[in-house]
């Protein structure tokens, strides 16, 4: 009967649209899971992370998919593992059991709300609040960074070439930055944006 | 002083009258004895605040003032002029109280108009924490006889209606005011006591760079000099950012970091500030000169440095709080951003104290509050160089008060002077 | 300024927090100097004008201490490393510039 | 000619049909000073001013002497007017830089009653007595008049423009950009540049703070690849904004240069609009990251310093050039051009191009070169070389010019205009924002570039580099080199041809005997005779003149001034000019609107806000809202029928007391703490003992910082044999964090201990009062055993609710009450902060907010953010008991230094007044029930205070000196800033349960 108990959407409204510019999507109900290398374990916790789910944990900031299962770089031996809850309901535990002798790991589906910016102007849009060079030559689909937007901590990584960037952020920031998003996208509505 | 070198409108009309021709130089342009009874390293506001009380004060003689540049080129040509006693702790208030005593006979003993200017200073609060420490600092300044009301958002309102009340992030609940304080033309200080120090046989050598500093057997002797080696019974260290740098010469390390600390000035415009203000929920604080300058910074830049510039990030946190108090500022242009080396110290309060070598005295520490210091800073130093003991309102600016746990925390940041 | 995070590369100083000289050594509690030497440790910088190791912290990014050799002068950043690393760059400048 | 003539202009008369490369096809109108006037599409403000013939734009600082346009750029130091109205007013608008647009309304500034009569004009009559820095000599006596009467009279007379006495309505935005080269200036050395870098293929920006990109180009009559150079200009623009990676920005102007190859530019998206169109910014304030840059930032013209050289009709030559050649407007009918150098001889030609007359041709050399002389004899110009300017004649502009020859004769040329050209500086600041110093180049008499920024190379005029074909080819070649060194292939450098010029000069840095004031710095009416005077008096040093005599201080920045203000001071003193020195440029390169650089953060957006899990539900309940850091916390929740905020707080706490309160406790921070060495840090970090606690079991701890100082407090729960949950106090979530990756990172790298902030993980509520485990009931899953036996005060575990929802229960209390705290997901705090209200309607319950927290943690004696202030021990706080001497901690060594050991410190105590009506606040302080009111007698102060509803009189927690062993003593409680003064009973500051029964059950 837990679902007795409604869940609260991160942001206040599911979407944002900007003509044919800058897309900004709600990503609700994903799971985030951040797992942390014991000392002296990374070697074999990337081992055993390859032979259970064939991915190589990536040693720098970048985001590897494979089956529904999202791995981003979240810091020194740091990652973040994604899935979306309707495929896999509780990946913490997975986890915790596949994983807990060589990794700290954590919850974090409630801790961070994910959004997604994409369209032609998404750059420009991004590029008012994140202070990393996002241009195609120096970030592309499957990069990463741990940085800040809006003068709040975040993570964010590139999905495709349209192209989509999600951005990891504190939950409890979500709607102060989703605000942010609506003054800083407003531009967009009119397609001969001066930017 | 001579009459017809003592300024005054008589003076000024009698000059103009002939062209302006007749006017000395505000202090004699001299090269270096072989030595002298004291040397001041330092040709700020400090040193030469020092040198002229040594001399007027404490009837000291064969004084002279080292200064590598030109005077004036440190922080009391590089800050923004304010003057307070609005301090917590009672090491520090009567310290600062006497410094505003003396502002306030300032121009009188110097005969120089350093334009100090009484217009007040308010320090806004935005919640009841804030309002309760504001309190608490209001009445430790009562308890030692300074000036200060502490105020609710009604009366702030009234006495700066150009603040933004309404949409604020951080609505203003009040604010402590000390009335006393202002702001003062700040070259002209160091000019003021130059002049007064000089009229009174004091040498001030300018271009004079301090290398070396030569100590027998734990006593210092003197000073090597870009200008030459001055012999030296007393040497009087005062060189805010350049403290380290100098007492490494003594082989001494100091409980000091230097840190940039940025300040602005905008465009003048018709005046409308008229005395500090100091917003608590951002780094910002505004008062505007006699000129119309509206005079403004923030937090210092945090790193150590003496580089002598500001960077862009800190720049842009000062306008985010500038705009946020005072919205109407949005179309007003800054003009002009400087850059002060300042002697941030572990506890964010100053040192007036003898070093381990005989003979050698340091006054250091000052963080981004020297300017308002500088008549008790001068008085203070002075009297310990002559007394050969800390003068009572300076006792707790000892070296070893760390060590000893006697460190004088307004701020309760500990020991990282970036945060002070 | 820009400091290059050895995890996440050259990122800009809003994102990082200063905590100062990375020389200082906690010393050992048992030390019967330790009083005197924890003074020292706490309170006593050397402040240089020129090269400096530094401590910071990349607060709004990875969370790594980093050590970085700047000058205090021009803020130039010679190199950057962890500080889990004991704080010497690999290739460090630390000879080079030390006058 | 008469100077009433100007105002009889019939419109634009001074517009000269066909010339100029602006649209004057269509009209538009603007006002000045309330007058309507014409102007074209592309005007600034003082072109159309001056197409119309109006001279008169501004009165000087000091003197208010009437000033018109002296330069068609950003150094203009006199024609500055109030653009806009209302709470758009923009002070002290440079004329020469604002683009013209429909309906623009301009005023001059700084004139009373108005700009052809200003009444404090007589200041200049008494010139020799406001001398530099005669303030400094006067208005000390009597001491008490300088704030009564000299400081309001210098005030009433201080300013320039007015700034708006509103909040600013338009909107400003950031943006951070990356690029491999950025070109700064858009001339000829600017756009050959961004050619070549964009040729490599380079990501290229190139700002420039013109609307159009061209530079002189647009300015002179030139050619380059057998194309006007304008032409060549449009072309060359063309061209980049259609090449891929490469960003134009114009109105853009690049203000300041910062470590980390980081510059900061201004671009002005709609000042050229009567307002920003929706959605758009005001301004745009750009941080361009860039690997290599190409300062072209050109040079500024220098004025000739003679008698009367400030009278409107003086102006540049180079600016008159810009008005005829851009704008179609020539400045005056009857013209004297005033030079030392062979650049200012195009003015001729140009301005008979433009129909007008050249009276005179006058050059303080004697002899010129072949090829000079030549274009003279064509233009048939009556040149006198060797010869000066000495004077003007006129009032509100000129009438006349008096020269005097070679041969000593002098002659006076009636005139409306004299163009005057003293040389080039090259613009360098850019270049020593860095605090390099540049170096004296001789053959062109100014100083250039020397010590660079890293990654900067400087093109054309800005490195003295001052004909035109040097400009295209040092562009076209560092360009090239940049986009290199930025990585991308190297290629070739293309050239560019263009016809010959002359350019050599003999530096004339002041007319030698003059007739009246000769400026030097305009805009503060710095005159020669005050850089005399700042000599005799001692301020020789270059920056003890700027700040003596003022000069190079206004908004122009000294672009005009300070040079020659050098040079006449290195002749005074008999030396060189770089002997005298440079002045070092500061950002701003021009002034910045401080909105721009407040960008979007301001009113609500100051700061992001930071929400609890139960927010959304507080709003809806009305509750009241105080910020705690960055988050929005309810302070309390009022009810209808409760008269103030007080009644509230009883409310709550007397409900929580006697049924049940709950409150959202999210907002501690909360650190999650693994691994096999967790056990060890937590040792290393906390003052108490850390090994016997039990899996399941949380305990209170303490953490000092190295100095001995309480750094923070809170419970930490095992919830497994490596797993530990750590709670911080709100405030200091984010420093806790980092004071503990310092120590795992820094201190002790060794050990295995993994970190992460959970704090936005979970939505915590805390349920205290008597009847909260009966409401605890009510959610946790049936199969929980929650008895006392089971689940026993500080115990912590997992345990399902609301039918199967994981959730953590600890039983904790902040209150003193029997206490739970339950975290779920934060997705599901939102519903479950409503489930618990129904959940407790039968039991009676409240919520509760701040306040009433704060109240309850006062009656127990918990510490708050007041007592741990920083400069508090832990036996300070009364919690010495707890620091362990079996091991090492954070802050073991300092904190026993004999001045923390002091038994007179200030201790923690609790105080309750005598009189129980009366009020103790937080910041009074203690002395001696009889002890006179002064410092010596200060003994502490009050920390925390607060009514209690259950005692029925105020409490307050207090820091006072040997306070523990002073319970029962009467202290005075004094608060002049409140105007109280009462006394006060001290007490144990546990007022409420103290043997802790009810916490227990």
């Amino acid at each position: 009967m837990v679902d007795q108990l409604i869940t609260l959407p991160a942001f206040p409204a599911p979407s944002i649209e900007r003509a044919d510019q800058v897309r900004i999507v709600a990503r609700e109900n994903v799971q985030i899971v951040g797992i942390t290398a014991r000392e002296r374990e990374t070697e074999s916790l990337v081992l055993a992370f390859r032979a259970v789910y064939g991915l190589d944990l990536p040693m720098k900031p970048a985001r590897v998919e494979k089956d529904g299962l999202a791995v981003v770089w979240a810091g020194w031996h740091q990652w973040l593992l994604m899935s979306d809850v309707a495929a896999v309901p509780d990946l913490e535990q997975i986890m915790r059991a596949d994983f807990g002798g060589y990794a700290a790991v954590v919850d974090h589906s409630d801790a961070r709300a994910i959004v997604a910016v994409s369209g032609r102007r998404a750059r420009d849009l991004l590029a008012k609040g994140v202070s990393i060079d996002l241009h195609p030559r120096v970030f592309t689909t499957g990069d990463a960074a741990a940085t800040a937007i809006s003068h709040v901590g975040m993570h964010i990584w590139q999905t495709d070439e349209k192209p989509t960037f999600e951005l990891a952020v504190p939950r409890t920031y979500a709607d102060s930055l989703w605000r942010w998003m609506e003054r800083a996208s407003a531009e967009y509505q009119n397609s001969d944006s001066l930017l | 002083m001579t009459t017809n070198d003592r300024y005054s409108i008589f003076s000024i009309l009698r000059q103009a009258w002939r062209g302006n021709t007749g006017w000395k130089p505000v202090w004699r342009d001299v090269a270096p004895k072989p030595a002298y009874d004291v040397v001041i390293v330092g040709g700020g506001g400090h040193g030469l605040a020092t040198a002229y009380y040594l001399a007027s004060q404490y009837g000291r003689r064969r004084i002279a003032v080292v200064e590598k540049g030109w005077i004036g080129s440190g922080n009391v040509g590089r800050n923004t002029t304010i003057i307070r006693s609005n301090y917590l702790l009672p090491g520090n208030v009567p310290f600062y109280e006497l410094s505003m005593k003396l502002w306030e006979g300032l121009e009188q003993d110097i005969n120089y108009n350093a334009m100090v200017s009484q217009r007040g200073v308010l320090n806004l609060y935005h919640s009841d924490a804030q309002r309760d420490a504001y309190a608490r600092r209001g009445n430790a300044m009562r308890l030692h006889g300074v000036d200060a009301e502490l105020l609710d958002a009604a009366k702030v309102r009234r006495l700066v209606p150009f603040l933004d009340f309404e949409n604020a992030r951080f609505p203003i609940r009040g604010g402590l005011l000390q009335r006393r304080g202002g702001t003062v033309r700040h070259d002209a200080v160091a000019w003021g006591y130059a002049r007064a120090a000089d009229r009174l046989g004091v040498d001030i050598i300018q271009n004079c760079e301090v290398i070396g500093i030569r100590v027998d057997g734990g006593r210092a002797m003197g000073l090597d000099t870009s200008r030459g080696y001055i012999g030296a019974r007393q040497i009087g260290v005062s060189v805010a950012g350049s403290s380290s740098r100098v007492a490494a010469m003594a082989g001494l390390r100091l409980p000091i970091e230097s840190h940039v600390l940025q300040a602005f000035v905008s465009e003048a415009v018709k005046p409308f500030v008229g005395g500090v203000v100091t917003f608590g929920a951002g780094h910002f604080y505004i008062s505007q000169s006699d000129k119309g300058g509206l005079v403004f910074g923030g937090d210092i830049d945090g790193y150590n440095s003496y580089a002598q510039r500001g960077n862009l990030p800190v720049m842009e946190d000062v306008c985010e709080g500038g705009m946020a108090l005072m919205p109407r500022l949005g179309r007003v242009r800054m003009l002009r951003q400087w850059g002060g080396l300042v002697d941030m110290s572990m506890d964010g309060s100053p040192i007036i104290d003898r070093t381990p070598v005989e003979g050698l005295y340091l006054n250091a520490g000052w963080c981004y509050g020297g300017f308002k210091a500088t008549p008790a800073a001068g008085l203070c130093f002075a009297h310990l160089l002559s007394c050969d003991e800390p003068h009572d309102v300076a006792r707790g600016y000892r070296l070893d008060r760390f060590a000893t746990g006697h460190a004088i925390d307004e701020k309760g940041m500990g020991p990282y002077p970036n945060l002070h | 300024m820009r400091i290059n995070c050895p995890c996440c590369g050259e990122r800009s100083l809003d994102e990082f927090v200063y905590y100062g000289d990375a020389d200082l050594r906690r010393p050992d509690p048992q030390d019967e100097e330790a009083g005197a030497k924890f003074i020292a440790y706490v309170y006593e910088r050397t402040n240089p004008s020129g090269f400096h190791r530094e401590l910071w912290y990349h607060g709004l990014g990875c969370r790594t201490w980093i050590v970085a050799e700047r000058d205090t002068r021009t803020h130039e950043i010679y190199a950057t490393c962890r500080a889990v690393d004991g704080g010497a760059p690999e290739g460090a400048a630390a000879d080079r510039e030390r006058s | 000619m008469s100077e009433r003539d100007a105002s009889k202009e019939a419109s634009q008369s001074f517009r000269v049909p066909g010339m100029g490369s602006i649209d004057t096809t269509r009209t538009i109108t603007f006002t000045f000073d309330g007058r309507i006037y014409e102007g074209h599409p592309g005007d600034t403000l003082a072109s159309a001013l001056l197409a119309n013939g109006v001279r008169l734009v501004g009165r000087s600082f000091k003197y208010h002497r009437p000033r018109g346009i002296l330069s068609a750029g950003s150094e203009e130091p006199n024609a500055l007017v109030e653009l806009r109205t209302g709470n758009r007013r923009e002070p002290n608008t440079k004329a020469t830089t604002v683009e013209l647009y429909d309906g623009l309304e301009a005023s001059s500034q700084n004139r009373w009653p108005s700009l052809a009569f200003d009444v404090l004009s007589i200041n200049q009559l008494a010139g020799s007595v406001l001398s530099a820095g005669f303030y400094y000599k006067t208005f000390m006596w009597p001491a008490a008049f300088w704030e009564k009467l000299y400081e309001p009279v210098i005030r009433r007379a201080a300013g320039l423009g007015r700034a708006a006495s509103e909040a600013d309505p338009d909107s400003y935005d950031k943006v951070t950009a990356h690029c491999d080269v950025l070109v700064i200036g858009g001339g000829p050395a600017g756009l050959a540049a961004a050619l070549s870098a964009a040729s490599a293929g380079a990501r290229v920006i190139i700002a420039d703070e013109n609307p159009e990109l061209g530079g002189r180009c647009l300015a002179e009559k030139r050619t380059i690849d057998e194309m006007p150079s304008a032409v060549w200009a449009k072309h060359a623009q063309e061209k980049l904004r259609s090449t891929n990676e490469v960003r134009v920005l114009t109105r853009t102007t690049v203000f300041g240069v910062y470590d980390g190859r980081t510059y900061g530019a201004l671009e002005r998206v709609s000042d050229h609009l009567p307002v920003p169109p929706q959605h758009q910014p005001r301004q745009r304030l750009w941080r361009i990251i860039a690997k290599r840059v190409v300062l072209a930032s050109g040079a500024t013209e220098r004025p000739m310093v003679f008698g009367e050289n400030d009278r409107p009709g003086v102006m540049l030559a180079g600016a008159v050039r810009t008005y005829i050649n851009r704008f179609g407007v020539v400045p005056g009918r009857h013209a004297a051009v005033f030079a030392n150098n062979d650049d200012a001889i195009t003015t001729i030609a140009d301005i008979q191009r433009a129909g007008a007359e050249v009276v005179a041709y006058v050059d303080s050399r004697k002899e010129l070169s072949p090829a000079v002389l030549a274009v003279l004899s064509e233009a048939g110009v009556d040149a006198i070389l060797g010869g000066h300017v000495e004077s003007t004649t006129g009032t509100r502009h000129i009438t006349g010019a008096t020269v005097r020859t070679a041969d000593g004769e002098i002659r006076n040329l009636p005139c409306d205009l004299i163009a005057m050209s003293g040389g080039w500086n090259p613009n360098l600041q850019l270049a020593t924002h860095l605090n390099a110093r540049p170096h004296w180049n001789e053959t062109i008499a100014a100083f250039v570039p020397s010590a660079l920024p890293p990654g900067m190379a400087v093109a054309g005029a800005a490195n003295g580099l001052l004909t035109l074909a040097e400009a295209l080819a040092s562009g076209a070649q560092l360009g090239i080199e940049a986009a290199h060194e930025a990585g991308r292939p190297a290629v070739e450098a293309r050239s560019y041809s263009t016809t010959p010029e002359a350019s050599s000069i003999a530096p004339l840095w002041r007319v030698p005997e003059t007739k009246g004031k000769a400026f030097v710095d305009f805009q503060h009416d710095v005159t020669t005779d005050d850089v005399v005077l700042a000599h005799r008096e001692g301020f020789a040093a270059v920056e003890h003149l700027k700040r003596y005599t003022t000069l190079g201080m206004g908004t122009d920045q000294g672009k005009t001034s300070n040079v020659n203000a050098l040079a006449i001071m290195a002749a005074l003193t008999e030396s060189t000019i770089p002997a005298v020195g440079t002045t070092t440029a500061r950002p701003p390169y021009t002034p910045v609107a401080i909105g721009a650089l407040g960008g979007a953060h301001r009113g609500r957006d100051f700061k992001p806000e930071r929400l609890p899990p139960s927010y959304k539900w507080a709003r809806e309940q009305g509750a009241v809202f105080t910020q705690a850091g960055l988050w929005l916390r309810p302070q309390y929740f009022p009810r209808p029928g409760e008269r103030d905020w007080q009644e509230t707080v009883f409310r709550e706490v007397d409900t929580t007391r006697n049924a049940v309160g709950i409150c959202d406790v999210s907002t501690l921070g909360k650190i999650d703490v693994q691994g096999r060495d967790a056990i060890k840090f937590l040792e290393s970090i906390y003052i108490n003992n850390w090994g016997s606690l039990a899996v399941g079991r949380a305990r209170y701890g303490v953490m000092l910082r190295e100095d001995g100082m309480v750094l923070d407090d809170g419970t930490t729960a095992r919830l497994g044999e490596h797993h530990f949950l750590m709670t911080t106090t709100t405030g200091n979530a984010a420093k806790v964090l980092q004071h503990l990756e310092f120590c795992r990172q820094c201190l002790w790298p060794d050990l295995d201990v993994q970190l992460a902030p959970v704090t936005d993980q979970w939505a915590q509520f805390s349920m205290a009062g008597p009847k909260s485990r009966d409401l605890l009931r009510k959610i946790v899953d049936s199969e929980f055993d929650i008895s006392d036996a089971a689940f026993p005060y500080m115990a912590a575990g997992e345990v399902a609710i609301c039918g199967g929802l994981k959730a953590r229960l600890f039983r904790l209390s902040f209150s003193g009450e029997r206490a739970y705290e339950i975290a779920v997901p934060s997705r599901y705090g939102d519903a479950l902060i409503r489930r618990l209200m129904t959940a407790t309607e039968e039991f009676d319950g409240t919520a509760y907010g701040t306040e009433a927290m704060g109240v309850m943690r006062i009656e127990k004696g918990h510490l708050g953010a007041a007592e741990m202030n920083g400069t508090t021990t832990a036996y300070d706080l009364g919690l010495g008991r707890m620091m362990s001497d079996r091991k090492d901690f954070i802050g073991r060594t300092l904190g026993s230094r004999s001045g923390l050991m002091d038994p007179d410190r200030p201790r923690l105590v609790g105080l309750r007044p005598i009189n129980p009506k009366h009020k103790i606040s937080a910041g009074a302080h203690l002395l001696p029930q009889k002890a006179h009111r002064t410092a010596a007698n200060d003994e502490g102060h009050v920390t925390s205070a607060a009514f209690s509803p259950i005692l029925g009189h105020t409490i307050a927690l207090g820091l006072l000196k040997r306070g523990p062993e002073r319970v029962g003593e009467i202290v005075g409680v004094c608060d002049p800033v409140r105007g109280r003064d009462i006394l006060a009973k001290v007490v144990s500051p546990e007022f409420f349960d103290p043997s802790g029964e009810k916490l227990r059950g």
